[in-house]
């Protein structure tokens, strides 16, 4: 009962969430001079949407992580897979060409998107439809493939133990790498160049004839996409299946000995997890407007690592508020470290470029020693225990 | 036939900068089971702390004052960040160590301001000699001898001496050594010391032979070094120092081979596609020692 | 205890955070008004081009200090730069694209390195800002957007310049060509050259190193051994400065050619007092104008930190040239526009003609710079210093 | 009756080490089977191999009849072998499921060093162990197809945490409880395999002499009640007299001894073995 009508909070947490984003992008509509920050083209616009895609991709991860106990270092490979299945997918034929020009065209002479829209056709409402379901089914393609992926180094990788896990899907996601720059590749992979010309979140934006934005969803498709992917991965901690993920994290040989086979949760667990790590790379390359296998480095996974760990391992509202906090702290707060800063006539000593980093890296070493349960610890953020918190009548009800 | 001496002779080389690196990651992991990522940056800093000391002090003094202030920072490293984390989950230690690596890396762009830096020229290290028709550095030459002779030492210490004993203890068994009254900080201590002194040794002579240090300029050595170690058995020096030589040379025959195979990309990809293939086949490494788990 | 300490730090450093971001609020208010126009500066300061991003950067604060106003519509406004790392990486720029878009910026330069420019080019297209490129050189970077605009030539162009001196100058029948493997920029000149060359009938051996190689020897003594008459090597800094000192201990007598990156006092240094044979193809000669050749020297010697931008010493770099046209480039859009006004300057830059360091500069219906010569130099080895090689047309385009 | 269990010849060897030696035992179904010894006998490896922890070298063991575990020394076992009948074997196929593959077949655990789940709920603790037999893949679980199954599951645990007398402290961390509950929770989560046969590690290790008595009770009302068949290692001479029906007794991996309880007590070399260890 309980159960239910937290779930029922927290649905309606999200609806309110995402109805907030619409509002926020579109304020300057109704609104006129608006202060910088809510303009569209304010910064926080590009840092609310990298978060959204990142906190998919930290979940993921913490998912495999912090719920699995399976130490797994993998995550840029698999966002690397989801990312190319997405863009070849759906770049369309006409712009093949120009984008694979190194290599006079792709082998995939096919894209979802032309696909839709030659059923829908490519204006007005017809042109949206094929637009959001080439999208949506390239996102399911690429997590789709990143899961299958994962299915197959699963068999070998998997009976490792921790750290050497750790290693071993540190170096699939390297040998992935070099796989997709490869010259050889290139009319697949475009080689070292990216691929570009495929939807982003922009297109998503409602336009008039003219081109005009009516309604800006930019910012709302990632939030709408990250969370119902969340939510899922949620659903699947909460039910059967997660507490087993949760036994074989707390101790292996107890959970085997009371009928978890191990290899199965496992592999379903780095499945699902690379799914969403697909899936959030697909969404990373719509956010980057490109797909370029260098963006995908073993610096991208120690990034989301960071992320889990600030968050809490174990806590996936933590991976979420640790994700937005990160983000906007290294992409926006804390910029000005990186130009010189002068308090009346005084110049700021050490402020210059490359210095926001080190303050940042001294900030999350910090954390890491001192407060190494992270943010949340295990423990999740719950909407009816917030409310509670916050009107002292009625608790005292209760 | 000069080629192929080329080829050998860099890869000799370059076996023998990973090996020195990769012993301390082995005697690292050896003891506290914990992948000492930051361990390719301290190599990293360490060449950096050569061009600034070598730009105001002469060669024979700044080498000593690199090596060090190198084990300086091996040691804090470790006080630091590892010592407050010793009761925790092995997956928190090693967070802490890529937050270091992070950290080193971060630092280095500062100081640098992001320019690849210039290794000074270290007499005689430098110049260059003529091997069968190929003509090359001394320090090319130098190395794997200079690595034989340390690891010769090294196992002086750790077979003959009261240190070596209790390092070797600890290895075995930490919690049974912690009883009989082995000090077990000051021997994790003197772990980092020696690998921390091995890495400055490898950065002179790395860093002599390919000159520009940016500060990602030790994360490739660090990995590589440590999958020699897990190849050659984790733990064991000699077999560290093996996997280190087999893995340099792979990596630089699959450089040289012929241009149309279109290969040589994958010389790191062959390296990690090596260490999973070891790990399913045989995870104790060449000469690694099988544990099992009690129940 | 550890805990109160870790408090203190973080206490510590909310405390810096706040010192420094009031005057940061600060600035900010005194930028709106009304007599400050800025031009946004999209430029790598950390990662792999930071070298590279920083020497055009340079050249911009040069200008800027040379010229820091602007005549519009009769009123005078301050020119201000302001700076936004994209540091080198594709995932960071579009976030710095739209600090600048934030910052309200009248149009952008940059940035160094054709990757970040196509991550950061919708964000600009987005916000109806022109960019205008300075050296990324990608064919992709102004195909497909409207608002991005460049005044250097292109990776083919370059290419093929290289291509034909190499076939002049050394009548070479088989070139040895080395990228990075997954780097637009080094594949892309790979590959352009490989055609032109292969056209004029010579012979073509391409490969790729890893990122983050050092190791260089095999692949120089693969070249040597597969019997290449020169190398062409359009490599990143940090990696031709490796290339060159380790040829240098090599003895390995073929010439090298480079694209413009390799045009930067730390690759020079390294062939200095060797026997090298470097040439590389840029946008700019030390020499092509006197007037900014003192100027820039005196800025950069009168300057501690544009001293370290530029690598420790004097000599200028093509990029750096570069920035500067790029300033005044911006300059005359802005004036052209007649006002500060970002869309107005968009649409005045395809008609703004100048005649810059670097040589005359005027757009297509692309956006492209209208471009038809290169500089090849050479190192020169005994001085460390650049001498003019010869002033090269490309063949075709 | 037939046998729950049958162990045949089985040896489990580290390298050098003969851990267990040439051991066969029966367990007869429904019965309550001890094997004791002293420390180090060898025990808990044997319960490892039964519960496919370890693969034994040499031997086999049969459940309910069937073979559920079989292996012969080969290759490098073959020369270092040092147990008896190496090539009893040698011409049946290997056999070797993992762990939880044998909990399937009806084999549960207790764990000499108590294993709970520690950042769980008692009720999660006893709710996972129902995982493997229930209906449900991982899609109907997640998307909530199985809702009907998943109340079945939490009744069921909810019933035995009542039965256990553990269903006060439901909702707390399992490492919170009082050492004897674990003891408890750890034989409620056994039980929630819906086990044909329960093994049990030293159940009364680290109880005074009253919990012992209750726990000889506990054990044969739980035989009753889920018609189980015990088999349980033991150091606790009270308890194995008090409620085994037979004993097997073994020292340095090998039997020694076996019998009904009075037999055994009498017995001069399991005496011997017991008087060694005391000094």
């Amino acid at each position: 009962m309980v159960q239910k009508k937290r779930s029922y909070t927290a649905l309606i947490g999200i609806t309110v969430l995402l109805l907030f984003v619409i509002l926020l992008e579109n304020l300057g509509n109704f609104i006129p001079g608006l202060p910088q920050v809510l303009t569209p083209t304010s910064p926080l616009f590009t840092v609310l949407k990298k978060a959204a895609v990142y906190s998919l991709v930290a979940v993921s991860m913490n998912l495999l992580n912090g719920f699995t106990g399976l130490f797994s270092l993998g995550q840029a490979g698999f966002m690397l897979l989801g990312a190319y299945t997405y863009a070849i997918l759906t770049v369309p034929t006409a712009q093949k060409e120009q984008v694979y020009y190194l290599f006079e065209g792709c082998a995939f002479d096919f894209s979802l998107v032309d696909m839709f829209e030659g059923i829908f056709g490519n204006h007005g409402a017809g042109g949206a439809i094929a637009m959001i379901l080439a999208c949506l089914l390239a996102l399911i393609l690429a997590g789709c493939v990143a899961g299958f992926f994962a299915y197959l180094i699963g068999f070998p990788v998997l009976r490792l133990k921790s750290d050497y896990l750790a290693i071993a899907t540190l170096g699939f996601a390297e040998i992935l790498r070099a796989i997709f720059q490869w010259q050889k590749l290139g009319k697949v992979t475009n080689g070292a160049n990216m691929i570009k010309g495929f939807p982003t979140f922009t297109n998503f934006n409602i336009t008039d004839s003219s081109g005009a934005v009516i309604l800006r969803l930019s910012t709302f498709v990632p939030f709408l996409i990250s969370s119902l992917c969340i939510v899922v991965i949620v659903l699947l901690i909460n039910s059967s299946y997660g507490r087993a993920f949760k036994s074989i994290r707390d101790d292996e040989v107890a959970a085997e000995a009371m009928g978890i086979s191990l290899f199965k949760h496992k592999m379903l667990s780095f499945v699902i997890s690379s799914f969403f790590a697909g899936v959030g790379g697909a969404l990373f390359a719509m956010y980057v407007a490109n797909a370029q296998a260098k963006a995908f480095t073993s610096v991208m996974t120690y990034e989301i690592l960071l992320i889990v760990v600030i968050g809490g391992i174990g806590s996936v509202s933590g991976s979420v508020l640790a994700t937005f906090l990160y983000v906007a702290c290294s992409e926006w707060w804390l910029r000005f470290l990186d130009s010189e800063q002068y308090i009346g006539n005084i110049k700021v000593p050490l402020l210059r470029n490359g210095f926001r980093m080190v303050v940042f890296s001294v900030v999350i070493m910090v954390i890491v020693l001192f407060f190494s349960q992270g943010i949340m610890g295990n423990r999740e953020i719950s909407l009816g225990a917030l409310i509670r918190k916050f009107s002292p009548k009625k608790e005292r009800k209760q | 036939m000069e080629y192929v001496i080329s080829v050998l002779l860099s890869g000799i080389s370059v076996g023998g900068q990973y090996a020195l690196i990769a012993i301390g990651y082995t005697l690292v992991y050896g003891i506290l089971r914990l992948i000492n990522f930051a361990h390719g940056d301290v190599f990293m800093v360490a060449g950096l702390m050569g061009i600034y000391f070598t730009a105001t002090l002469p060669v024979t003094a700044s080498v000593p004052l690199v090596i060090f202030l190198t084990v300086v920072l091996g040691f804090t490293i470790e006080r630091a960040a590892y010592k407050p984390l010793r009761g925790a989950p092995r997956m928190s230690v090693m967070i802490s160590a890529i937050g270091v690596s992070y950290l080193l890396q971060n630092t280095a762009t500062y100081v640098t301001g992001g320019q690849p830096m210039t290794y000074p020229v270290i007499p005689f290290l430098s110049d260059t000699v003529n091997v069968a028709g190929t003509q090359t550095k001394w320090v090319v030459i130098i190395t794997p001898f200079l690595v034989l002779i340390l690891v010769f030492a090294l196992s002086l210490l750790i077979g003959r001496t009261k240190v070596g004993m209790a390092m070797r203890a600890v290895s075995k068994d930490f919690e049974t050594s912690r009883l009989m009254g082995i000090k077990i900080n000051s021997v994790i201590s003197v772990t980092f010391i020696i690998g921390s002194a091995l890495a400055a040794v490898g950065s002179v002579l790395f860093f002599t032979n390919y000159p520009a240090i940016t500060p990602t300029a030790g994360a490739m050595p660090g990995l590589k070094a440590f999958v020699a170690a897990v190849f050659g058995g984790i733990g064991s020096i000699p077999g560290a120092v093996i996997g280190a030589f087999l893995i340099g040379i792979c990596e630089t025959i699959i450089k040289g081979l012929p241009s149309s195979w279109d290969v040589s990309v994958f010389s790191d990809a062959f390296t990690f596609a090596l260490l999973i293939i070891i790990l399913i086949f045989k995870p104790q490494g060449l000469f690694g020692e099988a544990a099992t788990d009690k129940v | 205890m550890k805990k109160i300490i870790a408090l203190l730090m973080a206490g510590a450093m909310t405390v810096l955070t706040a010192c420094a971001a009031a005057p940061a609020g600060g600035a900010a208010a005194s930028g709106s008004s009304s007599d400050t126009i800025r031009i946004g500066v999209f430029e790598p300061s950390t990662g792999d081009s930071a070298s590279g991003g920083k020497k055009e950067i340079l050249g911009m604060q040069y200008a800027n200090s040379e010229t820091p106003t602007v005549e519009v519509g009769g009123k005078t406004y301050n020119v201000e730069l302001v700076m936004a790392d994209n540091g080198s990486s594709a995932d960071k720029a579009p976030s710095a694209a739209s600090e600048l878009v934030g910052k309200d910026v009248a149009l952008v330069l940059g940035s160094y390195g054709s990757g970040v420019s196509m991550a950061g080019g919708p964000k600009f297209e987005e916000a109806g800002l022109a960019a205008i490129g300075v050296t990324c050189t990608n064919p992709n970077v102004t195909a497909g957007n409207d608002y991005y605009f460049r005044i250097c030539f292109l990776d083919n162009f370059q290419a093929d310049v290289l291509a034909n001196f190499a076939i002049d100058k050394f009548s070479a029948k088989k070139a040895y060509c080395l990228g990075e493997n997954g780097n637009e920029y080094d594949q892309g000149l790979c590959v352009f050259f490989k055609q032109v060359f292969e056209a004029a009938g010579g012979e073509v051996i391409t490969d790729s190193f890893p990122t983050n190689n050092s190791d260089f020897t095999s692949y120089l003594n693969k070249a040597k051994s597969e019997g290449a008459d020169v190398i062409f090597t359009p490599v990143s800094i940090a990696y031709a400065k490796q290339i060159m000192e380790q040829a240098a201990s090599l003895d390995i007598g073929i010439p090298f050619l480079g694209s413009d990156t390799l045009d930067d006092n730390m690759v020079l240094e390294a062939t200095q007092g060797t026997n090298l044979q470097l040439f590389v193809s840029t946008f700019y000669q030390e020499g092509g104008s006197e007037k900014f050749d003192k100027g820039i020297k005196d800025y950069i010697n009168s300057n501690s930190a544009a001293m370290t931008a530029n690598g420790g010493n004097d000599t200028i770099a093509a990029v750096t040239a570069m920035g500067y046209d790029a300033y005044y480039v911006a300059l005359e859009a802005i004036k052209a526009a007649g006002s500060p006004d970002k869309a107005a300057i968009k649409a005045a830059i395809p008609g703004v003609k100048w005649d810059g360091v670097s040589g005359s500069i005027a757009f297509d219906e692309i956006g492209d710079a209208v471009r038809d010569t290169a500089y090849i130099k050479t190192a020169d080895t005994a001085s460390g210093t650049w001498a003019l090689e010869k002033v090269q047309t490309g063949s075709g385009k | 009756m037939g046998n729950a269990l049958h162990l045949e010849n089985v040896t489990m060897q580290f390298g050098g080490v003969v851990s267990v030696n040439d051991l066969s035992i029966d367990v007869p179904e429904h019965k309550i089977i001890a094997l004791i010894g002293p420390n180090g006998a060898g025990k808990t490896t044997a319960f490892n191999c039964i519960t496919g922890v370890y693969q034994p070298t040499n031997g086999l063991i049969e459940f309910m009849g069937r073979p559920m575990v079989r292996n012969h020394p080969t290759g490098k076992a073959l020369k270092t072998y040092k147990g008896e009948n190496a090539g009893k074997f040698a011409n049946d196929p290997v056999l070797a499921p993992a762990p939880d593959e044998i909990t399937g077949l009806g084999i549960a655990r207790t764990f000499q060093n108590i294993r709970l789940w520690k950042s769980m709920t008692v009720f999660e603790n006893v709710l996972v162990a129902k995982h493997q037999r229930a209906k449900q893949n991982v899609f109907s679980a997640t998307f909530r197809g199985n809702l009907a199954e998943e109340k079945r599951m939490r009744d069921e645990t909810m019933d035995l945490l009542v039965e256990q007398g553990l269903d006060a402290y439901k909702d707390e961390l399992a490492v919170s409880l009082p050492y004897g509950l674990q003891r408890r929770l750890e034989i409620a989560r056994a039980l929630a395999t819906s086990p044909k046969l329960l093994l049990l590690d030293e159940p009364a290790a680290g109880m005074n002499p009253q919990e012992t008595a209750e726990l000889a009770d506990f054990v044969r009302q739980i035989r009753e009640k889920y018609d189980l068949t015990v088999f349980l290692i033991e150091h606790h001479m009270d308890l194995v007299m008090n409620v085994s029906d037979y004993i097997y007794v073994i020292d340095f991996g090998s039997e020694i001894a076996r019998g009904i309880p009075e037999e055994v007590q009498n017995n001069r070399r399991v005496i011997e073995a017991y008087l060694g260890v005391s000094d």
